[in-house]
């Protein structure tokens, strides 16, 4: 079924797919093989793969040479999730997608000369991790109502908060941190702060989790009045909500790329199995009700993914890409979530085993729907840019 | 961009060009879109929603007639030179023809539009190699509808009851259509028949003949219209009794392989146009909910309603990406029968949806005959069976 | 697949099984052989109808029998039901079951002598047909608000208002009517009348409709200072919205049982259909995706009923069934829906056809969800019962 | 009620009298509800939930051991007279097997309540005919196991690779099994074998026999606990060589057969179980939405959440309703596969459904291991296999 897939279809240029091909073979062959025992440790050597990348010139793809990048488009960054939608490991997929398409873009963009040198050029060489400390205890979807503050110093702010459930928390050199300014109210009360990790700064490793259980996911990161300087904030003094959601718009296209990456890959490895399986004297893969199940998520899919096309064309080509975004996102995590829970059940009880793809997959998808905009956020995004919530 | 990456760790890389997509729906063609819009607004008489609902009938050859003296049809037809942005003829007309498409999506409950696309991207599209007929069909002057499904046959065409026969030397064809778009307006039919007896050429199988109505006498062509549901008044069942052929379009062995490749084409247009009733209908069922009031407040105020309506619009949203991306694939002929069938699929999956979930949130209002999202629904059961049903569609997925 | 249904399973004594094979006989040779007439002509002769129903002891089962019924119970009724939901037309089904278990339950439970022996003795008799104005424009699902107004005078009510969408309206003899009070508000400000058809009434029909066709349907019934004797009320004075909110909690069960007897005989029609069917070489019914589509829904349709029996069951047995009710319209109203979709789609291009059976149920049974509490209505029903409004 | 119809135009009809439903839910038995919960809050230790998720390794024997001894597994057991009320010893035993099932749904996120419904509903009852086994059985001094499925075998059965063999005069067994519940903790083991030299009988197929594993070498019987998502260390791989065989069970060619009847009782007893769990997570679902606050107020607060939280009750309380009559079903001795397939298929949708939602609810919580939706979630898709496949119980209600 791969005529559909978006390789291919005219999306991408020649010079993309050659990427495509050689990232795919360095994936494949200095990443894939380790998983296995990476999931089994419950923790994965992030440092190596990232230096493995950055050597191969393939982080941080479409931001200024000037600032480590290789001044590309969206498009190097969709081959760069769509690639990593192919490791049977999403605590790799998403700790990297963190670094690279959720707390980098912010710095390129956003970044003072400062920042960018001291963050952004060692994080697109591998050497340096960054981590994004965002969601707080019973703040959930609700990005606005966090309580860490950042109170202005002489130079910068002592932050104090505590995020939870940081995604490569116990990796991270850095996190990029949203806390409210004292007193403040409104959506012009926050800064953005790259904050190293350091003194005052304490890491604790999370509860287990359902899946990404290798991604080095933090259950709390807490900052006890650490001073942060002026030049490591991320756009304006009181616009750090406003940097935050707008590159919220932009990284849920890419995780919903790496999404339909997963999803399609799923697809594929399932028929590929079911038609080896025989069952009742048949492969069970020739069985109508198994293939149109596959043909429908399929379907699925392939549409989703030109949605999330289309968004990358918006916003490569300055038109508003917002609905794009969350509409994209709201299909993508459902459909990982359907296609993961379909293929798990149909890998019968081979895919019972926690170590098994099939189950690990399933396990780790289910988390799309539940961060970086829920579903429910998404939807309530696109009511309110439809301007349903008069 | 063609510069080389200067960081001292990376490998030198060349990256492409941006491209900048060459898409039929980028840059819409004002002109066009202006003419159409123009075109409706002349001729109320002709798209007056209860002309197209029963018990009218409905005025397709009027219609057809009106907007191919506009020069609307020939306007969405590929011909002539590259546009001044050096887009081809093909990326023009496909472009405009989106443009139709979606503006009769809206006219009159969508229903107009059913005609003009058979007219348009099926009867005319089959006889692109036909110049002589050409000029009548895109200037409204002449109709013409395809017949190959037949009686309870569904999707299978391997099976055909319709022969192709032979009176003295001249070809006949024999046999029973039904469920035939455009059927009870039709100048032209385009029938597949079986030709066991290698009457159309070397070998057996399924023909395309082309039939001319207004050559044949009643008694060898008799067209009634179905009493369907959906597609009111639109559809046709066909008697051929040793009726005339006109000419041979595909002879025994080519006609369904003729269709198999014409029907990428019909499936993709058949997307744009569902999706674009979708979003009518989608449309109609936010503004209904802005201005229905239960318990005291306007719909649109339950949480329920939004994120319902959220939900479709971004199904809505993707159907139509896919539809375009198809239409791309179009211009550049790179279209597979599995991509189309996907988009055919998705987008019947997609009306009937959003046209159930339209009328449960108009309550009994939707429950009304002609209530936008009732018309719909209606349709799309009939959609989900033109051009291929779901199962089909379903099959040519999985082969890929 | 008879072997699931619910006659046979224990529910029903030998009696009712017994009523149950005489009033399908009776349906099955005296009404259903009429019904593509019927629904060709847009309306059905009710008025024979319920009287061949009356002379054969089928109306009214449940009701005292001093009271003209036959001292039965509820599950007399759902015999009744599910015969009705038996018949291609649902214009039929909807019509005697307004009739026989939303009006005349009413007056058994709540009426007076005189409003007995002049409203439901002939109804249950089949000489008198009933029906229910309950619905107001703009009103919709929110009962609450209705406008018509009862005037209390001497001996009696004046009663001014509109109601809409009455089903049978235009064959009814009387019609039970939801008026507010003057200067009425909350819950104790209403009355429940009925209403013969007389001067100041007018009905109107209604628009055309997807399907209901044969029903017919009142668009409005218009009530200008009509007077209704105080022998006619139905509950107490300002009772009329809980005396009807009652009944609909009632009626809802019954309505679920005729919606599953609908889908029970779709899924059986559709794959005797495709079993006969050949496409491809083979009987459609034989392709697993079809066949499995039809196996899922009637795995449903059977729970669904036991949840209906059960309603049942504490309704006779004096439980509290207010949330099986709520729970069971709601299930059977979708499911209704979505099998009577299924069914029409797998009849193919035949199905198009406005008189074919599929198509009809198709477009009858879509009004479950709409009517007789909505399925959103249903979900707040349930949601306040177990007291998640707080 | 047994008088006659009087009424004029009416003709006499017998109206049977109101039946009282003798059902096994019905007016539940308060005493053994009373020592469910005393043993419950007596057992803090066996039943604490870090003690049936990994790493731990969950505290079967001594669990079915203490249940056995407070005499709980005996009095869900049909076995002596009737009831007070006449009700049947069967209908009195099932009706304390539900309220058991049910109780322990609730305890330890569900975990506990898989390892007794194996040792109740499939291991003892199985042993229905063995009185001389019940006894240490129903004591909880003999734990049980039911090993039928194989290596990737699935739902087929029919294909066995597991082999009776003949050592002298004693008969062997030898094979592998897979995804067996409670086999880590089984001293008796039911195993399903092909019997190709007629070892067991006159015909050939599969026997069903019994190996009591504390009378094999560990050579001859080899256990491994297997790192399951769902039912956590309760499940485990088989080795089984020249393993000695205690007593056929079930002859050649009789084995399945004898499974086949078994199965309807398990399904619904499984069914029972899937309810209550699901029931179980819907209850914490709405209290964890009682209190989570998004945007400054209870997550409850939100329609959206309510209506899917009322859509979700309506579904459990449909199955319930399926499940209950299917008991009554087996204590009336009419229960038929079909039926108790339908109920397993709706089980099994329900509670993935019904977690899975739940999960969505508790955001980043019901994503943490233990979490009551999460656990429920995983435990489901190991329900959707165990006791057969979704698939096969459609292929079931199929055949009617």
């Amino acid at each position: 079924m791969t005529v559909l897939q978006g390789v291919r279809t005219g999306w991408f240029t020649p010079a993309q797919e050659e990427l495509r091909a050689g990232l795919a073979a360095h994936l494949a062959a200095e990443v894939e093989p380790h998983i296995p025992g990476w999931e089994a440790a419950g923790r994965f050597p992030v440092r190596e793969v990232l230096a493995g990348l950055g050597a191969g010139g393939w982080l941080g793809l479409r931001f200024p040479r000037e600032h480590g990048g290789a001044g590309g488009s969206a498009w190097e960054h969709v081959v760069f999730a769509e690639c990593l939608g192919g490791l049977s490991s999403d605590s790799v997929g998403m700790t990297l997608t963190v670094h690279n398409d959720m707390v980098a873009p912010m710095i390129a963009e956003g970044g003072t000369p400062a920042a960018v040198d001291r963050f952004l050029r060692p994080a697109l060489t591998g050497e340096y991790v960054l981590a994004h400390a965002v969601s707080e205890p019973g703040a959930g979807s609700d990005v606005a109502a966090v309580t860490s503050t950042a109170t202005p110093v002489d130079g910068g702010y002592l932050l104090t908060g505590s995020k939870r459930w940081v995604v490569g928390g116990l990796y991270a050199d850095a996190f990029a941190v949203l806390a409210r300014l004292p007193e403040a109210r409104g959506p012009f009360g926050h800064v953005l702060l790259m904050v190293p990790f350091g003194e005052g700064v304490t890491v604790t490793a999370g509860a287990p989790t359902l899946g990404l259980r290798a991604a080095g996911v933090a259950g709390t990161v807490d900052f006890d009045r650490v001073f942060v300087p002026t030049e490591y904030r991320i756009g304006g003094h009181g616009l750090g909500l406003v940097t935050q959601l707008r590159q919220f718009e932009q990284e849920r296209i890419i995780s919903a790329c790496r999404a339909l990456a997963i999803a399609d890959r799923l697809l594929e490895r399932t028929r590929e199995r079911l038609d080896q399986r025989i069952s009742f004297g048949a492969p069970i893969g020739s069985r109508q009700d198994v293939s149109f199940r596959l043909s429908r998520l399929r379907a699925e899919v392939e549409s989703a993914r030109q949605l999330a096309y289309t968004a990358i064309d918006r916003w490569e080509g300055g038109a508003d890409y917002r609905s794009a975004s969350a509409a994209v996102k709201l299909r993508s995590s459902r459909l990982a979530r359907t296609v993961a829970r379909e293929c798990l059940h149909l890998h019968g009880a081979a895919g019972q085993l926690t170590e098994s793809p099939a189950n690990r997959a399933f396990r780790d998808a289910r988390l799309f729907s539940i961060s970086t905009g829920s579903d429910e956020m998404m939807m309530t995004t696109l009511a309110r840019l439809a301007g349903w919530d008069d | 961009m063609t510069d080389t990456v200067s960081t001292a760790t990376a490998p030198q890389r060349d990256l492409a060009p941006l491209v900048t997509r060459r898409e039929p729906a980028a840059n819409p063609d004002q002109d066009y879109a202006d003419r159409v819009a123009a075109f409706v607004a002349a001729h109320p008489e002709l798209l007056a929603t209860d002309r197209w609902e029963d018990p009218a009938v409905p005025p397709v050859r009027e219609l057809i007639g009106a907007l191919g003296a506009a020069g609307l049809l020939r306007a969405a037809w590929p011909a002539g030179t590259p546009g001044p942005d050096g887009r081809s003829p093909r990326c023009l007309a496909l472009g405009r023809a989106i443009q139709l498409h979606t503006a009769f999506a809206q006219v009159a409950n969508g229903a107009p539009g059913a005609a003009v696309l058979t007219q348009l991207e099926v009867g005319t599209r089959l006889l692109t190699g036909h110049p002589e007929l050409l000029d009548g069909l895109l200037d409204g002057t002449v109709t013409v509808s395809l017949a190959a499904t037949e009686p309870d046959g569904g999707s299978d065409l391997s099976t055909l009851t319709t022969r192709v026969g032979r009176d003295g030397d001249r070809l006949t064809v024999t046999g029973e259509k039904w469920f035939i778009s455009n059927a009870p307006f039709a100048d032209l039919l385009l029938v597949l028949a079986d030709d066991p007896d290698r009457h159309t050429g070397p070998r057996t199988g399924p023909a395309l003949l082309l039939v001319d109505t207004r050559q044949a006498t009643a008694d060898e062509v008799e067209v009634t219209a179905l009493a369907g549901s959906g597609h009111t008044g639109l559809t046709g069942s066909i008697s051929l009794r040793s009726a005339p052929v006109l000419a041979v379009l595909a002879p025994a062995g080519q006609g369904l392989l003729t269709l198999m490749r014409h029907w990428i084409h019909e499936r993709v247009m058949l997307t744009v146009r569902m999706t674009a009733l979708a979003q009518a209908v989608l449309d109609d069922a936010v503004s209904g909910a802005r201005h229905r009031q239960t318990f005291g407040s306007p719909l649109l105020t339950n949480q329920h309603v939004r994120f319902l309506l959220a939900e479709l619009s971004a199904e809505v949203a993707e159907v139509r990406s896919a539809a375009l991306q198809g239409v791309r694939l179009l211009v550049e002929g790179g279209c597979t029968a599995a991509y189309a069938a996907m988009c055919k699929y998705r987008a019947s999956v997609l009306l009937r949806r959003v046209a159930d979930e339209a009328i449960q949130l108009a309550g009994a209002d939707g429950y009304r005959t002609g209530h936008p999202a009732e018309r719909a629904l209606r349709d799309g059961f009939g959609l989900a069976l033109a051009g291929g049903t779901d199962e089909l569609m379903l099959m040519q997925i999985e082969r890929g």
